[in-house]
């Protein structure tokens, strides 16, 4: 606590700060969404998994975020590929639930079957689409899974699966129960959410020993909290608030902002228009001023630590000159390069959203489009983003994806597959690339990862890829406490030590 | 050391107003003292209450300034008093009473509140506050003064509220008390009541009286010296025997001669037909009865005087026949149609033939128009009477038949005094050259001069363009000079018509005759007659 | 009284009808929640189950009859996204606007009249034309402005109250001052014109001639008459704090009506922007009443 | 002793507006400099974009959140650059016209639809009148920001349907407001003297009653101004309404919110000249109020010391 702030401290001691501050072994966390729900199975939404990933409900398998050990055990010891398409796990022995029945095989089955139900909407389900999985309790510590298609990255299809007991009805529950360090212990919609240390965890005991989790939707709140010892850790703030070398840290957030563009519509029908716009942007402009230093100009629609991450693709040069020679080109080929295209921007997207679009509008007109930015609210922006398109005239869909989870495939067939709900193109090879990478393993596996990134860049110029974003974390100086590139979704409490 | 209770010395005060300053009075100088009674007579504009308000303290400076002079009372001189020993006499020593008692009380709270509150106020204690107020409530003769005291103002009559306000300020026994037009608009019976309990009250208590009033009636009935006032200045003081058998001054003289009820009375033309014949006309508000079935008749170029006091129905009448009321029954043929059944168009078109004056000139015309606006708006209603371009010269015309001048057309209502005012008003009533003109007590706000100004021109008109007239009054000298007929109305109904000099001469009902006697007559003497006859009828 | 109560209560009866046709209507004309609720990337099959699940499918009629429905059995649906009883959120947040609404109303009449008052008693001097600028000033500054400087300077730099959230007394105190500025501005206009107009009438140079105090003269004899005009401008801003202080309650972390309207708006969660909208205009409609008493409790020329 | 004012005869009256509008506005310092400023605003308004559009727009990158008060990047930077490096004076400028149509456009229209339903409501029978009020209650409950989501998701947002949005919510400000004034003023004297005359109803609720509220009304409309510039600032902060490349002060405001605390003049610039547009325009109005009417304008005819 500091000492300026004596005044309020004896008023504060009532306070959820205050008691974070009394007692050094409990953290505040403050965020800038609130959670609807404390739902296992919607853990995949990043502000929900932020709270109860691995600190409620755990997983067999969990990757490796810190360094480079790829998918680590959970509450799978081990695993192996039994035959084509089938995965044994070895589960941990001596597991219990927060509830205190203790963890098997059935819990494991009936949580996936629970994502599958049609009584309720499992986020985690979307993951496992279009594939046939069959849970098979082998006995009580093992199970068996096949998947048909066969899938050789079962194991990190098995880091989103939450592992709830049992006897947990179809319907969201409102006190999830999981073999966490951790169980919720206080709910005060639109207030806090209060998780407490359970004392028979079969892992080792986290440092801390309480969380309280508090909302506030300002970043400038959010910042001046920590600051004033009312939160230890504010996981997101804006660049413009993180100004504080000791207390804010930069961390890839494993978001990527890039320009959708639908190719069935002219003059986005034409490979030119479309360089030309990448040629058009001055991506390096933006590092620093608007975006944060620490941003990548990005070659791939995935952050760099995804296998299959292409480090030979170029980035766009910034070529002004050359995008207008292209456009006039076009034009001369009769493209209707002149015809209005809407941009169209979503307000609050990411910190400094309008100024990005702004400024792509500014650069793109520069070189000779016609460009109308509109900035919408969110579910306007879905209108855009997603299949059916709006057919009226030309649209460039600024947006952002996330993909924290280590593999290109959360990502490739819906962005870019013929089928893919938000994907503007149409390509034959793109899709025979996504279908056999998606089914390969090992090295082949990155390897048409890797193509397809260039594939795409280079030769279809699918979209205008953009930045690979970083995100700031403020940290109290008595919390020991490093962000990743997983903190957007998920934020382990065992991972915060106390100095 | 002045050797009287109260004496104002050479006082002198200005206003700073829209026209520039005022003096409002000049040098004046005038005593009363305990037991007798002042009277400061002088019509709207004189200053007559100028002094006392300065005595009160009332004066706002700005837009006030005493110029000079010096107020003695009780050996001190108020002007040189602090604001908190002076707020320490008022209501103490000296009290003061208004006219138009219902805007004078604070309608929010209970008048035993507010009576007491002249007891507290002086740091007495409540509870002898407030059986003072039930003492003084009974006294000033309110009919059971226990729950009297819990009413609120807008709760009781005219008269009613007067006898509070006197005796909220009688409540500390004052030595001196100002009456401000204690009696104006309050009915002529119930004026002589109040003045009646004034008196009595004086002879109790031995205070020292200040009757500021427009009436020489007033005078008459009740002051033992005058003091007459015109333009800020004290032109004549005397006993009211003197200054009515003797005036030096002329404008004392002009007062006097202006004093209705002296001219000679009116014969009808008995064989006009008439425009108006009334039947049973009715109006109830929910179980109240406003009207109750008036019958008569109005001839062409006559003038039907309807007297009678607040709450006898006579203004209910007028607004049924013009149709700003709907009436509950009855019928009102003019000229053969029955005005009550006519469709809007119909009644669009007859309406230029009646027209109205009302009572309170400074309402009764919109503010935000010039006088050229306000009359000539008749015109753009009826388009087919004058063509546009003859409006200029027409507006002029009325205005001069009315006494005002052409340069007048561009000013606005506020400009102007209330007797204009009211010259205005009938200009618009004449723009349409109406067969009836309905004046709804149309000369009971202004000044006795000004009154007979008006009355004399209404008179001309009358003449001149033959045209009707239905007066609506409720003092009867003022129609004694100017009716052919008159109507008595009590509480919805009509008590008595006909001729004027029978009404006058040989009143039958009980109501005209208490109504006669209670009139006050300019003359002492004659006014002392008129009292015992009084006290008789009551008695 | 019974009787206008009564007819109070039906002719907002009707209007709360109009309104929940109106809304239910015109909101599902602003897309499809699946789209928001689901991820932008959820298959059809998803999307169409969360439509079953929620009765999305129906004909929008059919939807409104079910509404209606369950309506009349006091059951105001689940809320999409947090699959709990909407009128329990709503109930929950507006438990804390109302608690601000009041807190800062009570405060805002008080000062503004006190201030008013004695502005309109000054009028023309010093006072008077500083306390007017101020009033005018904090009437048109934006609040969201006003409240992170504040937060900044008393929060950040001189530590004297907690930057947002709930919990002690102490939390309430930026919150309400943000929301005391602009109502205060707009009722002390009103309060001084109004005192303006009542100190010329002629009740108070009675109670001079009285000997009455100064001020008893403006507390006693002339504000309770002022007070008529004032108290319709005091039901109309508190009827704007009871639908919630969208910028405050943002910023100040504070979980009331307000942002819950917005966030359901945003997500097109119109179980509870209905209950939302039902639940506060009940509240102002209570509210109005009271007015109307106090009316009544002024002035006895309207209770005759 | 005003009773004193009003009794004496004027010896010689002074003829209304004898020195004319400009005179009775110099005789007021205060709405002098409101009316200078306000003409300055509106001058923006109409030539802003013209002069200043391109300026405005241009982007730095290098000039980013420039600070005011310096002449080193010219005089176009002195209230400093935006987080795009485009020069705030030029675009504070250029916003005044969206604002003021937006401001004006909304304004004037809740200001014409309420006060004529207010009359109508006022003047007319029952049943009218209560469906109007019922009317008011709807509009008044329904949540603002829910009708624009409703618009602007329908209709694009621009202007023309922003003006729609914020002017319908104002509507029930004045509708009662001159429902209640009407219900008084209906009862005066000289309403029943032109009834008296034949005036029609349209007659006299405009050329009698109308001219009576209309002070008030206007009073209102200058308070509103402000109102709705801040609105549409929220709109534009919550991602509805308004939107970049289009700027209002608002806008600006609302956008320079999340700079306060490392570069205050984004937000502090456009806030003060809403502030000040707001203090003109009620300054102004409440020198309308006396000049309008006639029993007052003396107070500015001689000299304004009393005004």
């Amino acid at each position: 606590m500091k000492p300026r702030y004596a005044l309020a401290g004896l008023l504060l001691a009532t306070t959820t700060a205050g008691a974070a501050l009394a007692q050094d072994s409990e953290v505040t966390i403050v965020l800038g969404e609130e959670l609807d729900l404390v739902e296992p199975c919607m853990s995949t939404r990043s502000n929900i998994g932020r709270v109860i990933l691995q600190n409620i409900s755990e997983t067999l398998t969990e990757l490796d975020v810190r360094g480079d050990g790829g998918v680590q055990p959970r509450l799978a010891e081990s695993w192996e590929e039994t035959e084509d398409g089938t995965w044994r796990f070895h589960l941990r022995e001596g597991v219990t639930f927060s509830d205190g029945s203790s963890f098997d095989a059935e819990d494991v089955k009936h949580s996936f079957e629970r994502t599958q139900s049609d009584q309720n909407t499992c986020e985690i389900s979307r993951y496992y689409e279009g594939i046939d999985m069959q849970f098979e309790v082998v006995d009580d510590l093992t199970l068996d899974i096949t998947a048909d298609p066969a899938q050789p990255i079962m194991p990190l299809l098995m880091t989103l699966l939450t592992i709830v007991p049992s006897e947990t009805p179809m319907e969201f529950v409102r006190e999830p129960v999981g073999t966490g360090p951790y169980v919720l212990s206080a709910w005060n919609p639109g207030q806090d959410i209060r998780l407490e240390l359970r004392d028979d965890y079969w892992g080792e005991t986290p440092e801390v020993t309480a969380a309280t989790y508090v909302f506030r939707s300002d970043e400038a709140v959010r910042a001046a909290m920590v600051e004033t010892g009312e939160a230890d850790i504010a996981p997101s703030i804006s660049v413009i608030e993180a100004d504080d070398e000791a207390l804010d840290h930069a961390y890839p957030n494993s978001e990527t902002t890039y320009l959708r563009l639908d190719h069935s519509v002219a003059p986005m029908d034409d490979a030119r228009v479309r360089e030309a716009l990448n040629l058009a942007i001055d991506r390096e402009a933006f590092l620093g001023t608007i975006l944060p230093e620490g941003a990548e100009i990005a070659t791939a629609i995935v952050p760099p630590t995804t296998i299959g991450w292409n480090p030979d693709i170029e980035p766009w040069a910034f070529d002004p000159e050359r995008a207008t020679e292209l456009l006039e080109e076009a034009e001369a080929d009769g493209v209707p390069v002149d015809t209005q295209i809407r941009l169209i921007g979503r307000t609050g997207n990411f910190p400094g959203a309008t100024e990005v679009y702004e400024a792509i509008a500014a650069m793109l007109t520069d070189v000779g489009f016609n460009i109308d930015l509109q900035m919408v609210e969110v579910a306007e922006h879905e209108q855009y983003y997603s299949k059916p398109f709006v057919t009226d005239g030309p649209v460039i869909v600024g947006a952002q994806h996330d993909n924290s989870r280590g593999d290109p495939v959360f990502s490739m067939f819906f962005k870019y597959d013929s089928e893919g709900r938000q994907s503007g193109i149409s390509d034959e090879k793109v899709d025979d690339l996504i279908d056999r990478a998606t089914a390969a393993s090992g090295d082949e596996r990155t390897a048409l990862w890797s193509e397809l990134f260039a594939y795409l860049h280079d030769e279809v110029i699918a979209d205008g890829l953009l930045f690979h974003m970083v995100g700031f974390a403020r940290v109290a100086e008595d919390i020991d406490f490093t962000p990743t590139i997983a903190t957007n979704s998920q934020l382990q409490l065992a991972e915060i030590g106390l100095n | 050391m002045p050797d009287h209770l109260l004496e104002v010395r050479n006082l002198s005060v200005r206003f700073h107003t829209a026209q520039g300053v005022v003096n409002a009075v000049n040098d004046v100088s005038w005593h009363v003292d305990r037991g007798e009674t002042l009277a400061i007579l002088g019509e709207s504009g004189s200053g007559k209450s100028v002094s006392s308000s300065a005595i009160m303290n009332l004066i706002d400076c700005p837009p006030g300034e005493i110029h000079s002079g010096e107020i003695w009372f009780d050996g001190k001189d108020l002007l040189t008093l602090s604001e908190e020993e002076r707020r320490a006499l008022n209501g103490k020593r000296i009290a003061m009473i208004f006219q138009d008692p219902l805007s004078h009380l604070n309608p929010v709270y209970t008048v035993g509140w507010q009576i007491a509150e002249t007891v507290t106020a002086h740091g007495r204690p409540g509870q002898m506050a407030r059986d003072r107020a039930l003492e003084l409530v009974r006294r000033v003769g309110i009919p059971n003064p226990e729950a009297a005291l819990k009413k609120y103002p807008h709760q009781f009559s005219g008269g009613q509220r007067q006898r509070l306000m006197i005796a909220m300020a009688l409540a500390l026994k004052p030595d001196i008390l100002i009456a401000d037009e204690p009696t104006t608009a309050l009915d002529v019976t119930v004026q002589a009541e109040v003045l009646t309990l004034l008196e009595e009250l004086q002879a109790e208590t031995g205070m020292g009286l200040v009757l500021i009033t427009h009436d020489l009636g007033v005078v008459a009935e009740s002051a033992d010296r005058v003091v007459v006032m015109e333009g800020g200045k004290i032109v004549e003081t005397g006993t009211p025997h003197e200054i009515y058998h003797a005036a030096k001054h002329p404008y004392t003289r002009k007062l006097i001669a202006a004093a209705p009820g002296q001219g000679e009375m009116r014969v009808p033309d008995e064989t006009a037909e008439p425009i108006l014949s009334c039947r049973n006309m009715k109006k109830s508000y929910g179980a109240f009865d406003a009207l109750k079935g008036a019958s008569f008749d109005l001839m062409a170029a006559e003038t039907l005087a309807v007297v009678g006091e607040s709450g006898s129905g006579k203004s209910t009448l007028a607004r049924l026949i013009l149709r700003l009321e709907e009436a509950s029954g009855g019928e009102a043929l003019w000229k053969g149609q029955d005005l009550l059944q006519m469709s809007p168009r119909e009644m669009g078109k007859v309406r230029r033939q009646i027209q109205m004056v009302f009572q309170d000139p400074t309402q009764s015309l919109n503010p935000r128009m010039s006088v050229h606006d306000i009359i000539s708006e008749a015109w753009v209603i009826h388009r087919d009477v004058l063509e546009k371009r003859r409006w200029r010269d027409r507006v002029v015309e009325l205005l001069e038949q009315v006494g005002l001048e052409a340069s007048h057309a561009g000013r606005y209502p506020h400009q102007f005094s209330g007797g204009q005012r009211q010259r205005i008003a009938i200009a618009r009533a004449l723009a349409l050259e109406p067969d009836l003109i309905i004046c709804d007590e149309a000369v009971s706000a202004l000044d006795v001069s000004i009154q007979a100004q008006v009355i004399e021109l209404l008179g001309r008109l009358r003449d001149e363009l033959g045209i009707a007239f239905m007066f609506i009054a409720h003092d009867l000298p003022v129609v004694r000079d100017f009716a052919d007929r008159v109507l008595v109305m009590k509480s919805g109904d009509i008590v008595e018509q006909g001729p004027v000099r029978r009404i006058f001469e040989d009143p039958r009902e009980g109501y005209t005759q208490r109504l006669l006697a209670a009139g006050l007559d300019p003359d002492p003497e004659v006014q002392r007659q008129r009292r015992e006859a009084r006290l008789k009828l009551t008695a | 009284m019974q009787r206008m109560i009564g007819k109070r209560a039906i002719s907002s009866l009707i209007s709360l009808f109009g309104l929940i046709v109106l809304v239910f209507f015109l909101s599902r004309l602003t897309g499809d929640p699946s789209a928001l609720f689901l991820p932008v990337d959820a298959s059809e099959e998803m999307r169409q189950n969360f439509r079953e699940l929620h009765g999305l499918n129906d004909p929008v009629l059919v939807q409104f009859g079910h509404y209606l429905g369950d309506l009349v059995r006091g059951d105001f649906g689940d809320s999409l996204r947090k699959a709990r009883p909407a009128l329990d959120v709503v109930l929950e947040a507006f438990v804390w606007t109302l608690q601000l609404a009041v807190i800062t109303m009570t405060l805002v009449t008080v000062a503004a009249i006190v201030v008013g008052s004695v502005a309109a008693f000054k009028v023309g001097t010093k006072f008077d034309r500083v306390a007017s600028l101020l009033s005018l000033i904090g009437a048109s500054a934006p609040d969201f402005w006003i409240a992170i400087v504040a937060i900044v300077l008393f929060s950040v730099n001189l530590g004297w109250v907690p930057t947002s959230g709930t919990g002690s007394v102490w939390h309430w105190i930026l919150p309400i001052a943000v929301l005391f500025i602009r109502p205060f501005g707009l009722i002390l206009q009103v309060v001084r014109g109004s005192m303006l107009t009542a100190l010329g009438s002629p009740y108070v140079k009675t109670a001079r001639a009285k000997g009455v105090k100064n001020r008893p003269i403006i507390f006693v004899h002339t504000l309770r008459n002022a007070m008529l005009p004032v108290i319709t401008v005091i039901g109309d801003q508190a009827a704007a704090l009871l639908n919630g202080a969208v910028v405050v309650e943002t910023i100040f972390g504070f979980p009331g009506v307000g942002k819950l309207m917005i966030d359901s708006i945003l997500q097109r969660d119109f179980n509870v922007i209905l209950a939302a909208i039902m639940v506060t205009a009940l509240a102002i409609f209570l509210m109005n009443l009271l007015i109307d008493l106090a009316y009544a409790l002024l002035d006895p020329r309207i209770r005759t | 002793m005003s009773a004193t004012t009003a009794e004496t005869t004027p010896a010689k009256p002074t003829p209304p507006a004898k020195r004319g509008y400009l005179g009775m506005l110099w005789a007021d310092k205060f709405a002098t400099f409101a009316a200078i400023f306000l003409i300055i605003v509106v001058f923006c308004a109409l030539f802003g974009p013209l002069l200043l559009g391109d300026a405005a727009s241009g982007q730095n990158l290098r000039a980013r959140n420039a600070a005011p008060f310096t002449l080193e990047r010219g005089f176009l930077y002195i209230l400093g650059g935006d987080a795009l490096g485009r020069p705030l004076l030029p675009r504070i400028v250029v916003a005044a016209q969206n604002t003021i149509m937006v401001a004006a456009g909304a304004v004037a229209a809740s200001f014409l639809i309420g006060a004529t339903l207010g009359l109508i409501a006022g003047y007319s029978r029952k049943i009218l009148s209560e469906v109007i009020m019922r009317l008011a209650d709807v509009i008044m409950s329904f949540p603002s920001l829910l009708l624009a989501v409703i618009v602007l998701y329908i209709l694009e947002p621009s202007v023309g349907n922003l003006i729609i949005v914020l002017a319908i919510t104002r509507i029930p400000i004045y509708l009662r407001t001159t429902r209640a004034e009407v219900l008084e003023v209906r009862e005066r004297m000289f309403v029943q003297a032109a009834q008296v005359m034949g005036a029609s109803t349209f007659r006299i609720v405009f050329r009698h009653i109308l001219p009576v509220i209309l002070p008030t009304l206007v009073t209102i409309a200058t308070l509103d101004f402000a109102f709705v510039m801040l609105a549409e600032s929220a709109l534009s902060f919550l991602g509805i309404g308004i939107q970049p490349p289009e700027i209002t002060w608002g806008l600006m405001v609302s956008q320079g919110r999340q700079y306060l605390t490392s570069a205050w003049w984004l937000a502090f610039w456009p806030g003060l000249v809403i502030i000040l547009t707001t203090m003109s325009l009620n300054l102004l109005s409440s020198w309308m109020r006396v000049a309008l009417d006639p029993t007052q304008r003396w107070r500015l005819e001689i000299g304004g010391k009393n005004a």
